[in-house]
């Protein structure tokens, strides 16, 4: 079976996945470049499919099994694609005592979405971070990668319903 | 790189910074990053350009000031004045406060015990040098120690002198880091390893973001000098992916550093090499565990492993490996400048130094804060804290994280050190403290960490994969008004028992939040069980026979 | 949710007989099967117990006052509940007996799925001939089949699917005896 | 006569006095003396991951607990490997364990053959007094010849390392973490679409409790076959 030998096929010709080889090659092809090539890809494509998990597999020579293992491990991965809008909702220590669990409740009677999940309509993915790193602005939201600070549940669903609209 | 050379190049800075008349320095660490302090640096740069003073203002972007619930902070250095709270449009006011002394927007009083109570060495740079040049880091005497030790002292020197500073372990433990230096140096000759711990987890944690974004040479030149000291030739810093502007200002400072010669073959013309690399985390709180962070940066799945072996003498890749964390690398530099004695002089009899806190939660300054060992949490709260917003009273503070507890107001009088935070069930951990008040439902601020190690239980042992999930349903019963006496009896089994069978520091340390809050908070409790919630917090539990809605 | 075991205990003297129960909740009826197994041993115990209620004694309500009462069963429907607690008050020594009873056994596997979904199955999706969810006369299911342990205090199990007859004589003899003792069984 | 490079070190369990190689561990002197610790995912001619928890012993000075699979023999050790401290761990492990899925020992195909069920006997485990989850969990029955059942699965990782070690494929591995945490096959497809699976059935003989199982087995049908594992591992010792 010597064409499984060598360094796979790239499974397509979108540009991205030389960026993903480049990586792997960085590290000399080394079973230990796992994770590092996985950031790779997500920050590529957004996702880790199958396809994506089989050649980063074959190219670092890394089993399969053990490297869908890590990317279900780390919540940093994922393996859906995401809506078009994001919301992350800080859920660290300081957040939560000053109501991070209520802006999470009026996302979900809003649009039905409860952390992790995206609208029907592909629109919201709703996440949480455990923590933001921005206590002094509890609670905290990420909304499209601006940070909103010391939000209650309207102000932060305007800014929401704002992100969405801007598209149309 | 020599002594000589390194010096030159602190001068010219100096020189450089002293043509300006006046110096502004624009907080753009994470903190007042997401309050738009970015935008603020951009608009006094533009009114200084606009205004012709480019030759006698300097605007710096820097690191973190501290007091993140101010923000964007502006600071004139030449002045001793710090802006607060500052917007884009305020750029003017504060250009034209430089020459006039006119007032310039809303001001931040100095002089007051947030900044007068601190004591900072971790944090020395931080607020004052841009932290993508490394010869700003220079002229505040960077990379001076790594340099004169590599010149003049030998590894034994280096580790004797960290043993008689009295250095503890910054990451939570506590462990003296002398002792785990000369572990691994005392392995032989063989590939030897330098790690990093930059995965930093903790909710409500956020003093290893500041160092790395603020002043990222000074971890490397720590970890330079520990891997001098105990013979390694390769370094890994492994950081939280989520933390992006630690990640670019790290990359920035070690190509830097491999330009000047203080990174890379041969430092200053020694023999001795180091090589730094970069690995992100991926949103993975147990790999705050060493060896699940080397299982990590191996690759693999980050579940820990029983020890021993410890790492120091089987680590990565099977090599004696050194793991410290980012405030530990930090200390090590003003070690060697000052001298172990000097640092010794500083904090309790067996902790000392200074302790960097993420100080958060219902308390008047939120920020980041550096104080001396043996300060008490009435001081940190009420003096440094400016105490509890909106006339409430502080109920309890939580230090340590998810393996940490909740001090009650009582023994708010103890002095911050590792045995004391020990004594009373609650641990150092790495420096999140959290202040709470009578709105805080004690109940469920347990349930909430319990949630939260349930979730990063990475599953591998039983105890804390499964012990937490019951413990997390029964304070779910609880706090859902459907708790019993017996629920309670069945908690504290199921703490028993996790705390001693877990494999490793996370399923250890899970129980403790719901130790310390059985402990301390019995009374409420027990008020859940017989169907009341008394801070009004827990939906479906009734406060004083009336419904309280979420 | 469980209470300590052995805190009961029996009447010393001899000569009064032991008033035994047996209940039948959601189980099979195997570990009652399984005490009849017994065969010519029950004319001892019958000597020194008296069995006063049981799926073969006809009378209308559980009497009071009962020494030990076994229970067959999981607890699945709001009248086991209602039942057990009814039990538990009358009797001194509630043994949970086998399987159903122990763990919720069987019964318990539709706990996976949900009681709707579970009647859906057997009355709508698999029923030809008018199909309806029965809801007079039949007590309603619970959302989820629990141990009994897990509705009120027990003080003895004897796990086993059923016990075998053995098993369960000789608990029954250590009891009249005065002994409490878990015995060591095999679940399944 | 050539001299023995390894040394023997002299240590107590349970107040006996027993002599041991210094490459051995406190399990294998114990078993060596017919001392019982309990245990589930060591198996013999596996490596050891002290994952279960079950093999914790006191070891006087320490102040942790301590797994006896991994923990090595030692000069003048004191240690206890029975004592009702254990004991009350065991039991709430072995009960977390029953906890946490569907065990169903009456339904299942290695009912009076399972190293759980058996385990519980021991222990004397006359009931679950925690209370039971009841996760929803697939069963795989993809594959030509065995079956995967999610519900009786324990996580101790024995088919993951067989299947690394002695079978060389790694088709087996764990995904997802803490009580989401599955053994899956490739990138968790049906076991029967594995390409890397090569159907030698170890792992089927390793699992503990009757999560793999052969297909055509019905209740208490199917025991174990494992003498093959100490053999291939004595083997393979003798090829380096």
């Amino acid at each position: 079976m010597l064409t499984y030998l060598g360094s796979p096929q790239l499974p397509s010709d979108d540009k991205r996945w030389k960026i993903v080889e480049a990586t792997a090659r960085r590290h000399g092809r080394e079973p230990n470049a796992l994770i590092e090539t996985l950031h790779t890809v997500q920050e590529a494509f957004g996702y880790l499919d199958d396809i994506a998990l089989k050649f980063v597999a074959m190219t670092l020579r890394v089993p399969l099994s053990l490297v869908y293992g890590a990317a279900t491990f780390y919540h940093y991965f994922t393996l859906k694609p995401k809506g078009k809008h994001t919301c992350v909702v800080c859920t660290g220590t300081a957040c939560y005592i000053k109501g991070a669990a209520g802006l999470l409740a009026a996302i979900e009677k809003t649009y039905g979405v409860k952390p992790g999940e995206t609208t029907p309509d592909d629109q919201l993915s709703v996440l949480t971070a455990r923590c933001l790193g921005s206590c002094g602005l509890a609670p905290a939201v990420v909304m499209d990668g601006a940070v909103l600070g010391k939000v209650g549940p309207e102000q932060m669903l305007a800014r929401i319903e704002k992100g969405i609209r801007h598209d149309h | 790189m020599t002594i000589e050379e390194l010096r030159k190049i602190a001068e010219t800075e100096r020189e450089a910074e002293k043509r300006y008349q006046h110096r502004v320095c624009v907080c753009t660490a994470a903190g007042c990053l997401s309050s738009g302090g970015d935008h603020v640096l951009d608009a006094i740069r533009k009114e200084v350009a606009e205004s012709g003073m480019k030759n006698e203002v300097l605007v710096k972007g820097v690191g973190c000031m501290g007091l993140c619930s101010a923000g964007p902070l502006v600071s004139v250095e030449t002045e001793g004045k710090m802006f607060a709270n500052v917007t884009p449009e305020e750029a003017p006011d504060v250009v034209g406060s430089l020459d006039t002394g006119a007032g310039g927007p809303q001001e931040c009083p100095t002089n007051v015990p947030f900044f007068e109570r601190q004591k900072k060495i971790v944090l020395e740079n931080c607020g004052k040098i841009d932290p993508e040049r490394i010869e700003d880091y220079i002229a505040h005497d960077g990379y001076l120690a790594l340099v004169h030790t590599i010149a003049e002292r030998s590894p034994q020197e280096v580790i004797q002198e960290i043993i008689r500073s009295g250095l503890r372990g910054r990451g939570g433990a506590g462990y003296p880091t002398g002792l785990k230096w000369s572990t691994v140096a005392k392995t032989g000759e063989q590939e030897k390893f330098v790690i990093c711990n930059a995965d930093e987890g903790d909710p409500g944690a956020f003093m290893d973001r500041a160092v790395l974004e603020s002043d990222p040479h000074r971890v490397l030149e720590g970890m330079a000098i520990a891997a001098y000291a105990v013979g390694a030739q390769k370094g890994f810093l492994y950081v939280r992916a989520e933390y992006p502007l630690a990640v670019k200002n790290l990359k920035t400072a070690i190509r830097q550093a491999d330009r000047l010669g203080l990174l890379g073959n041969s430092i200053c013309g020694s023999r001795f090499s180091f090589h730094v690399d970069i690995r992100l985390g991926a949103g993975a709180f147990v790999c705050g565990e060493e060896t699940a962070l080397i299982a990590s940066i191996e690759g693999k799945r980050g579940t820990p492993r029983p020890r021993p072996p410890y790492p120091a003498e089987s680590g990565l890749w099977d090599s004696p490996t050194l793991i410290n964390n980012v405030e530990t690398f930090a200390n090590v530099a003003p070690i060697l400048r000052n001298g172990a004695a000097w640092f010794a002089g500083i904090g309790t009899e067996k902790s000392k130094g200074t302790k960097v806190f993420a100080l958060a939660g219902r308390v008047t300054n939120t920020g980041l804060i550096e104080v001396p060992m043996g300060i008490t949490l009435r001081e940190v709260v009420n003096e440094i804290g400016g105490g509890i917003p909106d006339g409430k009273k502080c109920k309890a503070v939580q230090t340590g994280g998810p393996s940490g507890g909740c001090i009650p107001e009582k023994h708010m009088d103890l002095p911050v050190d590792y045995e004391s935070l020990k004594s009373i069930g609650s641990m150092m951990g790495s420096g999140g403290m959290i202040v709470m008040d009578e709105t805080s439902c004690m109940v469920d601020v347990a349930k909430y960490f319990m949630e939260f190690c349930m979730s990063e239980s990475c599953g591998k042992c039983i105890p804390c994969r499964a012990g937490t999930q019951q413990m997390h349903g029964i304070l779910a019963r609880i706090t859902a008004g459907e708790g019993t006496p017996a629920d309670l009896a069945l908690l504290e089994e199921l703490c028993d028992l996790v705390r001693n069978t877990s494999l490793c520091g996370l399923g250890q340390g899970a129980p403790t939040p719901v130790l310390t809050t059985m402990q301390y908070f019995r009374g409420e409790y027990d008020a859940h069980v017989a169907g009341e919630c008394p801070a009004g917090v827990c939906a479906g539990v009734h406060r004083g026979g009336e419904e309280v809605a979420k | 949710m469980s209470a300590p075991v052995g805190q009961a205990s029996l009447p010393a003297e001899q000569p009064k007989k032991i008033r035994l129960a047996t209940v039948w909740l959601d189980g099979c009826s195997g570990c009652h099967m399984s005490l009849l197994d017994t065969d010519e041993r029950l004319i001892e115990l019958a000597k020194r117990v008296t069995v006063v209620w049981g799926p073969l004694v006809d009378l209308k309500e559980f009497p009071a006052e009962v020494d030990v009462t076994l229970v067959e069963g999981a607890i699945s429907s709001e009248e086991d509940l209602h039942r057990i607690k009814m039990v538990r008050a009358r009797t001194k020594l509630l043994v949970s007996l086998g399987d159903c009873a122990v763990t919720g056994n069987v019964p318990a596997m539709r706990n996976k799925f949900g009681a709707s979904a579970v009647l859906r199955r057997a009355y709508l999706e698999n029923v030809t001939l008018d199909p309806q969810i029965p809801r007079e006369i039949v007590p309603t299911l619970l959302p989820a089949v629990r141990p009994v342990h897990e509705a009120v205090p027990v003080d003895l199990f004897i796990p086993g699917c059923p016990p075998s007859a053995d098993l369960i004589f000789s608990v029954l003899s250590d009891l009249l005896e005065g002994k409490v003792s878990n015995p060591a069984a095999k679940f399944g | 006569m050539t001299k023995s490079t390894v040394r023997v070190k002299t240590l107590t369990i349970d107040g006996r006095e027993v002599g041991a190689r210094e490459d051995q561990t406190i399990l294998d002197v114990a078993r060596e003396n017919d001392i019982f610790i309990p245990t589930l995912c060591d198996l013999p001619g596996l490596s050891t991951v002290g994952a279960c928890r079950l093999c914790l012993i006191e070891l006087k000075g320490s102040p942790r607990l301590l797994p006896a699979c991994v923990t090595r023999v030692a000069e003048g050790m004191e240690v206890i490997a029975n004592s009702e401290r254990l004991d009350r761990y065991r039991h709430g492990i072995l009960e977390l364990l029953f906890a946490e899925r569907n065990h169903v020992c009456s339904v299942c195909v290695v009912n009076g053959h399972c190293d759980l069920q058996s385990l519980a006997l021991k222990l004397g485990m006359t009931h679950v007094h925690f209370p039971y989850q009841y996760p929803s969990l697939p069963v795989d029955a993809s594959h030509e010849r065995f079956v995967v059942d999610h519900n009786r699965c324990i996580l101790c990782t024995r088919c993951v390392r067989v299947c690394d070690e002695i079978e060389g494929a790694h088709t087996w591995d764990v995904m997802a973490r803490g009580v989401e945490c599955r053994v899956i096959t490739d990138l968790a497809q049906p076991w029967g679409k594995s390409e890397s699976c090569t159907g030698c059935g170890k792992c089927v003989q390793v699992c503990p409790t009757g999560a793999l199982s052969e297909k055509g087995k019905s209740v208490a049908e199917m025991s174990k076959r494992r003498q093959f594992l100490p053999y291939l591992t004595l083997m393979r010792e003798g090829r380096k």
